[in-house]
């Protein structure tokens, strides 16, 4: 196969706890090595430990926008992976499972739902077959799947043998075997694997010589079993070249570190915390030699706080901005919901705080593990009172490193509170990311009107053209900041005169943030301006959008994607152009009320006809969107609702 | 020279019903501030919503006239970003033992250097009088519709419970011995707490200033001896059960004074400095953050740990 | 002057806890003893004493919708009053002071806001006179103003004198001196307003005979020196018919008692808390005849429970409901703010909870004893994921009551969160309302599909057509209420097909709600269909508007108004017709953010070009607004800002 | 025939991971609920967001899974509504006195007959693991980026502080003795904690089992006197002391058992009953709201006060 090709699929499943991110990642870490470019994301539940949670992963010499099934691979060692993914691969695929599952009763499978337990108990019974992981391995074969059964217990065992680890160890490379057979299949030489190992593990030499051995012995296994793979996978484009392997969780901290961020707060919460929890490990650093020359300064650090709760989470982000840190905290919509009140604190009192928020399925605590754009309304009508802020949404994790930086730069610049929209496909997806697609030097720090030295006279809230007034941080001169409403020094007034002084002013400040940030920034059309039809979406459906229009273009669809980025302030003019100029416009959400669709008649007065919805909270697929587009596109269907994934 | 409580003054109108307790705490503060000498620029109120929440406006200061009972963790944050300034928190009963009552016990466990007071009036003063946490049960002040069915909160008992090291009692119009106390609090390093018993003349009839004066003594002037710092486990054996005591003590008899002072433990500045080597230098809010416009770090290089290498 | 054309305005203006309150009631009830419809509203500051507040009071022989400066008369006893209202009295009108204010320069009174200490001094010095109440006092003779100087301490002695009680007593009487000579002044003969006093200090014998005294004293005193009434007034046309006089606050406290209202949670907080505590006052209560024999019952009770805060007023509530109660809450905009992650909750675990939002100026504490209906997006979007709730919004006293029965209603058939919208304005504005106004027998109780007896197969989220699910109240049969997705039994489940259910149960739901509430409920057009020019707006600014409406029919202008009465589910079909049916709509709402335009053009694509807005916390006037329509139809102003109000 | 535990068992696959502490807890509830033989369509269960949150979808009863911290609020809401009813609150530590530490703390105002239970970890287990508010100050659970740098709570002495009327320390691999306290707490006639120490082998790798069982010893078993009766102000007088001591007590030995009962105090039912005479029989959510679908009430009858009549 050549290099360019290239475009393999696989998914390995397993309990919760498992071993299956670990084993993920050392499959990621196999492909950047070999130079090509991969995404890898996780469903997972909200357990800790034995519930079916699968990491699905796609490889391509560029970076591949979208997972989607079927898959060309299925690594699943449990019965209830089995069943929950024998119809997930391909025709032509394989699916290499553990023999000494086969025998399983659905009946048996404790953490499986019921409602899949029903669905498939019925599914089995309609051909006749018995309700067993083996009825499933059958099936899977009809369909034209080669299935793999390994000999687990033997082949732990040996391992075992050869390392002399006691088996309770060893059988923790159930997963390193069901890999590396699956790997070697797929074309990788066992050396690859091995590399792999050993980065994974760095450090933990015997962890490593064990799953170096159980990989070998897998390799062994298949070849003299199986048969080894038609023929091996030639070396990617990007061999050699340097790569992080980076969550979505992860970027965002990185972006923030490299923004400047001097405090974060949070209180934990899915998917959000593992950001602050990555941050508090890099919380002391050294600088860049550019900056350590010009600063004469060799390390800083940043303070990362966990608190009792939300509200204390982003009060003491908001003390600490007043204070003059350069703050920030992060959460989902259950926490998010709990920083209302305050977020409108930040609005009168003109606070500089960023606010990350991970969504996650709603409403409530509704599906806390699972992807979901469904806070779009929430970020932005968050807060009583007139509640404008600005609310950016970064579409893959370039965009979210660089909005991390620009998020903490627009709060300070213009003393407002951003709320930077994230979410849990973003969170739990990982991507190899290059030097160039994170260059520190490609970003600008920015604290708008900071005033180190305010004289006796200086006024916190001085009424300015553009709404801006001077920040002085606390600690300079007496001040006050306050969330009543106040005259320019702070005071609580409730004149109606200076009552209205002060809404004008603050409307004036967004009126500039309007006009100061691009549109560009706010608003981007991709692909064929002139095509007539248009996508619309947000966030991190983004690069599945993309790969969408590829495929559409493929099936002789020509489409373009107007994917929004700011949603206050609105690029109404930018976006009703667009809009207008195409013949059929669809919305693609993952949320119910079809927010963004809303939002925009709300800004724009246009009106979106067609939908294309996710509500599943499983990641979405580049060929559901293509399909359901396309279906629209033939039949005029006013929503097309999809689900694929388990 | 050195100030004087005067220098402390904002010169707004002070909206307080007269005769309000609140005039004495805010006297004692500013007071208490002169004698301490601190330089108002370096000095950071922030109050909660109540009629004490209106202290802010009437101290010079750096004030923050925050949310309902979200005095402390805003504090915390400004603290924690420069601990080099001096934190205050204040706010009501109400404020703090009720509404922000989570924060009052959480602050506990850092053991950061702020002082939070206590305007307590047991009512809800500036929303008309409703009974406040520290309001007895079956007492009825004058604005309810009923008796108050909840039980009274201890404020110091909770202070200790939750790991303040300096717990303190005051009366709101007793100027010179309640600024003592809230120096002593300032200048302890640690979280501490000042709750100061102050008669609401407009809605709380009960626990009035008569009421308060015959029920109120000093712990150092019935006991010479009394001394509350429990700096080590022999004083925790010897002094607590009678601390305990007297921070139970409430009725015929209210003491006032200092209770407890616990000089072992590290404020959380110290242990944040532990683990970030720079933290005391340069702090969240009093440090680069660019250079030249430029940021300081190369994630290349501090995020290192990501970069897949063979 | 005829009964029929009897239209009196005027103003009380003091310092807050000065009896203001006290004299505004004494008047109202004044009139209507004497037949006449009232209302009267109250301007009041963030403060227990000492700040200026003022209440106006209108006085017609049918229900006045609105107040409007300038005034016929106004009693401005200290000098902070005579300088905030000297040219707020028509010419024509008179003005009640006292003689020992005049000297009072503007510098020593403190209470006043420094900028409206500015804009006055700067006033005098441009008329070169000192900056005293005698200069205004001044200006108002010259604006054609009758001033009345009392010589208050006299007046006081003498009172003190006649009635034998102590001075510091008989100060209070101040207020009832001046508005007994105002009243008398406005044609009230003595009697009635000796009436007013014994019902309004009712049992307390003493304080009725030294009001009554110094009231006669007063009288005496007009006599005497300025010489009493050209005429007397007429009795009104409701003479003798048998009034309730109430609060916004009080009406809806009395909706919910009679909509069957079993427990209300509540953390005190401005404008809300009036309304619990109102209902804390009625809490044991005697059953009505009819109920009493149908349940041969006498006595019921309800629970009224201050909680620590809001987090656990909305939590407490939610728990009363799904134990059974008929529960709400009432609350403002921080207390909703901290409210919204329960909010969800109720969503998610449909829960049947009621949220009385009184509105009030924000963001953040804002001013938070002054009007404003800012909080429409909040209400409607509050609480992460997809977040529908039904949210109506009450446009007067009558609706208010209504609307608390039809909101608890709304809340057990559906079982749903419901906002009941209200605001400042609505909560201090007082007014009478007759039997016929709230007929208890007009109101229905409906409580959906509640379960007495549920069996053991019962199924708390059962998937139904209409997508309600029979409700069972705990304690009958073990069930789940979740916050979390789950199956038909309330376990949780991530399975994405259950997870697709339910979503499209919830939505079911919604569609069942915007089908069985009427159009008419949701919104009303007042006034003549067919009229080109339509005013939108909600809330309790109902009343002004239909009075504006008739200001601007007297100019030649004719307006309908359309009234939205419930936000979600939206009557998007009526809305549009019509707003397409007219040629010039124009909004009219008290916030910065044209918040009901936006969601109108949300839900319906129409496109509001036209905006009146006031955002300085005070009343709205109905001439204002007359006067901002008139403007935009003769100009085609986009926008006119009024600000009418001290 | 008395219930056995297996009847609260609702069958739904237990998701704790293996060894997980919560078994023992789970276990220990549903022999206590059998002993008592509590009828589970008269029990209601309420739980906050956690591993141990889950609890509600194991025991069979009236089960509510509200937010994170919000247990106590709900079931107060319930028990308020309903006073009929059997109320338990369940949370773990992070829950109970973290996020929902403001709860926890106010509903000791009301003594209100719920039963409290804190499966305590000391860590945020369904989260993956962060400190917990009982963690000990610089230790580092295995989650954890770097030491915890805040204090531990102590439960126990919060609650008393709060005003609870029974407080208990409980072990959860300790099933029958940890199954006593919570018959105990559930009888007992007011607001009752029970602290159940609950080892989560999958993050807190610090106090694990053995840690536990090295110090863990019964009060009762150490002192056969031991009483935790405090009826009386001579009680009070003579125990409370050597009980705080008690409930002081941590490190290398830990005191399980009752510490502290108080009978003295109504609970909020029966508050509620003085001030609604019709309370207790017709409770909010066990009461009629219309008489054949219209309202029970008169407004002019029942707000006649606010009729103006000569
Ligand atoms: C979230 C929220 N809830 C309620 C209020 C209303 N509120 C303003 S002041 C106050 C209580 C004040 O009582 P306390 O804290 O004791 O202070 P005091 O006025 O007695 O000094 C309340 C409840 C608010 N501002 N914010
Ligand atoms: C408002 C809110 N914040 C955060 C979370 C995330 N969350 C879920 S479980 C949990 C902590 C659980 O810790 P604990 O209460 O100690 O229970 P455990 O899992 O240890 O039993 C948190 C923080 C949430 N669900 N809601
Ligand atoms: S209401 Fe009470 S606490 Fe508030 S200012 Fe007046 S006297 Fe002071
Ligand atoms: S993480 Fe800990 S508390 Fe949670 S189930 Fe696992 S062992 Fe139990
Ligand atoms: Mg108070
Ligand atoms: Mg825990």
């Amino acid at each position: 196969m050549a290099q360019n090709n290239v475009d393999i699929k696989f998914l390995i499943g397993g309990p919760q706890g498992g071993g299956i991110e670990s084993a993920g990642q050392i499959a990621l870490k196999t492909f950047i090595l070999k130079g090509y470019q991969v995404i890898g994301t996780r469903e997972y539940q909200s357990n800790i430990m034995g519930a079916h949670s699968y990491f699905t992963i796609r490889v391509k010499p560029e970076r591949p926008g979208a997972i989607n099934f079927p898959v060309d691979a299925a690594v699943v060692l449990d019965a209830e992976s089995v069943l929950t993914h024998f119809q997930d691969v391909k025709k032509g695929g394989f699916m290499v499972y553990d023999t000494t599952t086969l025998k399983t009763k659905i009946a048996n499978i404790a953490p499986m739902p019921k409602p899949l337990k029903d669905r498939l108990t019925a599914f089995f019974q309609e051909r006749g077959l018995e309700p067993t992981a083996e009825s499933a391995v059958k099936i899977a074969e009809e369909n034209g799947v080669k299935t793999i059964g390994l000999p687990m217990k033997n082949l732990i065992r040996e391992v075992a043998h050869k390392t002399g680890a006691p088996l309770s160890r060893v059988s923790k490379t159930l997963n390193t075997i069901g890999l590396a057979t699956t790997l070697y299949l797929l074309g990788v030489e066992a050396s690859w694997i091995e590399k792999a190992i050993a980065v994974h593990f760095a450090a933990k030499k015997k962890v490593v010589d064990m799953n170096v051995e159980a990989a070998k012995l897998a390799i062994n296994y298949v070849d003299e079993h199986i048969g080894g793979p038609c023929c091996f996978l030639p070396e990617g484009p990007n061999l050699g070249k340097e790569a992080m392997l980076v969550t979505g969780n992860e970027i965002v901290a990185i972006g923030k570190t490299v923004g400047g961020l001097t405090l974060q707060t949070y209180y934990p919460i899915t998917p959000a915390s593992d950001e602050a929890l990555f941050l508090e490990g890099h919380r002391n650093y050294d600088l860049a030699p550019w900056a350590a020359e010009a600063l004469e300064l060799k390390k800083l650090g940043s303070v990362v706080l966990q608190t009792e709760d939300e509200l204390s989470a982003i009060m003491a982000a908001i003390g600490a901005a007043v204070a003059g840190a350069r703050s920030a905290t992060s959460t989902s919509g259950p926490g998010f919901a709990l920083m209302n009140e305050a977020i409108s604190l930040a609005i009168m009192a003109e606070v500089p705080v960023v606010l990350t928020l991970w969504q996650r399925g709603g409403p409530s605590t509704g599906l806390p593990t699972r992807e979901g754009q469904q806070d779009l309304f929430h970020a932005l009508f968050s807060g009583h009172g007139d509640n404008p802020k600005i609310v950016v949404a970064s579409g893959d994790h370039i965009e979210a490193f660089y909005d991390a930086i620009k998020a903490l730069n627009w709060a300070e610049k213009y003393q407002t509170p951003v709320v930077h929209l994230v979410d849990k496909y973003l969170a739990s997806t990982i991507t190899n990311v290059y030097r160039e697609d994170i260059d520190p030097l490609k970003a600008q720090i920015e604290r708008g009107k900071l005033v180190e030295n305010p004289g006796p006279d200086y006024l916190r809230y001085k009424i300015t053209e553009d709404g801006i007034s001077p920040r002085a941080p606390m600690g300079k001169v007496p001040l006050v900041w306050t969330g009543l409403e106040h005259t320019e020094d702070g005071m609580p007034t409730e004149d109606p005169v200076v009552r209205e002084q002060m809404m004008a002013k603050r409307r004036r400040k967004f009126e500039t943030i309007a006009r100061e940030i691009p549109d560009d920034e706010k608003a981007v059309l991709h692909g064929d301006p002139d095509a007539k039809i248009t996508l619309v979406s947000w966030g991190s459906t983004k690069p599945i959008i993309l790969e969408a229009l590829k495929i559409l273009e493929r099936e002789g669809i020509k489409a373009n994607f107007l994917q929004l980025r700011i949603f206050y302030p609105f690029p109404t003019e930018k976006v009703r152009k667009i809009l207008e100029n195409a013949d059929l416009v669809i919305d693609i959400e993952q949320n119910d009320l079809g927010q963004a669709a809303f939002l925009i008649r709300g800004f724009t007065g246009f009106t979106i006809e067609h939908f294309v919805k996710k509500i599943t909270g499983r990641a979405l697929w580049d060929t559901e969107v293509a399909l359901a587009v396309k279906k629209i596109v033939e039949t005029g269907e006013r929503e097309v609702v999809v689900n694929g994934g388990a | 020279m050195a100030r004087s409580w005067m220098d402390y003054k904002t010169g707004a109108w002070v909206q307080w019903c007269p005769g309000c307790g609140n005039y004495g705490i805010l006297n004692a503060l500013h007071r208490a501030l002169a004698e301490l000498d601190i330089d108002p620029s370096r000095l950071v109120v922030v109050t909660g919503i109540g009629c004490s929440g209106r202290s802010c406006y009437y101290t010079k200061a750096n004030a923050m006239h925050v949310l309902h009972g979200r005095a402390i963790p805003a504090a915390t944050g400004i603290k924690i970003a420069n601990p080099n300034l001096t934190v205050i928190a204040e706010g009501g009963d109400g404020d703090m033992l009720g509404i922000g009552v989570e924060h009052f016990v959480s602050v506990g466990r850092r053991n950061i250097d702020i002082t939070v007071i206590i305007h307590d009036n047991s009512v809800y003063g500036l929303t008309k009088g409703q009974a406040g946490p520290t309001l007895p049960s079956w007492w009825r002040t004058k604005a309810l519709p009923g008796p108050n069915l909840h039980d009274n909160l201890n404020p110091l008992l909770l202070a200790l419970a939750s790991g303040y090291t300096f717990i303190a009692r005051g009366y709101a119009y007793h100027v010179a011995q309640t600024k003592e106390l809230i120096k002593k609090a300032i200048e302890h390093k640690g979280t501490s707490l000042v709750q100061i018993l102050q008669p609401c003349p407009t809605y709380n009839n009960l626990m009035t200033k008569q009421w308060y004066e015959e029920r109120i003594y000093y712990l150092e002037e019935e006991d010479p001896n009394w001394d509350p710092l429990v700096a080590s486990p022999e004083d925790f054996k010897s002094k607590m059960s009678i601390i305990l005591e007297k921070m139970i003590e409430w009725g015929d008899r209210i003491p006032l004074g200092v209770f407890y002072i616990n000089p072992a433990k590290d404020t959380f500045e110290q242990r944040l400095e532990k683990v970030i080597p720079t933290y005391r230098e340069y702090p969240p809010a009093a440090r680069p953050v660019a250079a030249n416009g430029k940021p300081l770090v190369d994630p290349w290089q501090v995020f290192a740990d990501k970069i897949v290498k063979a």
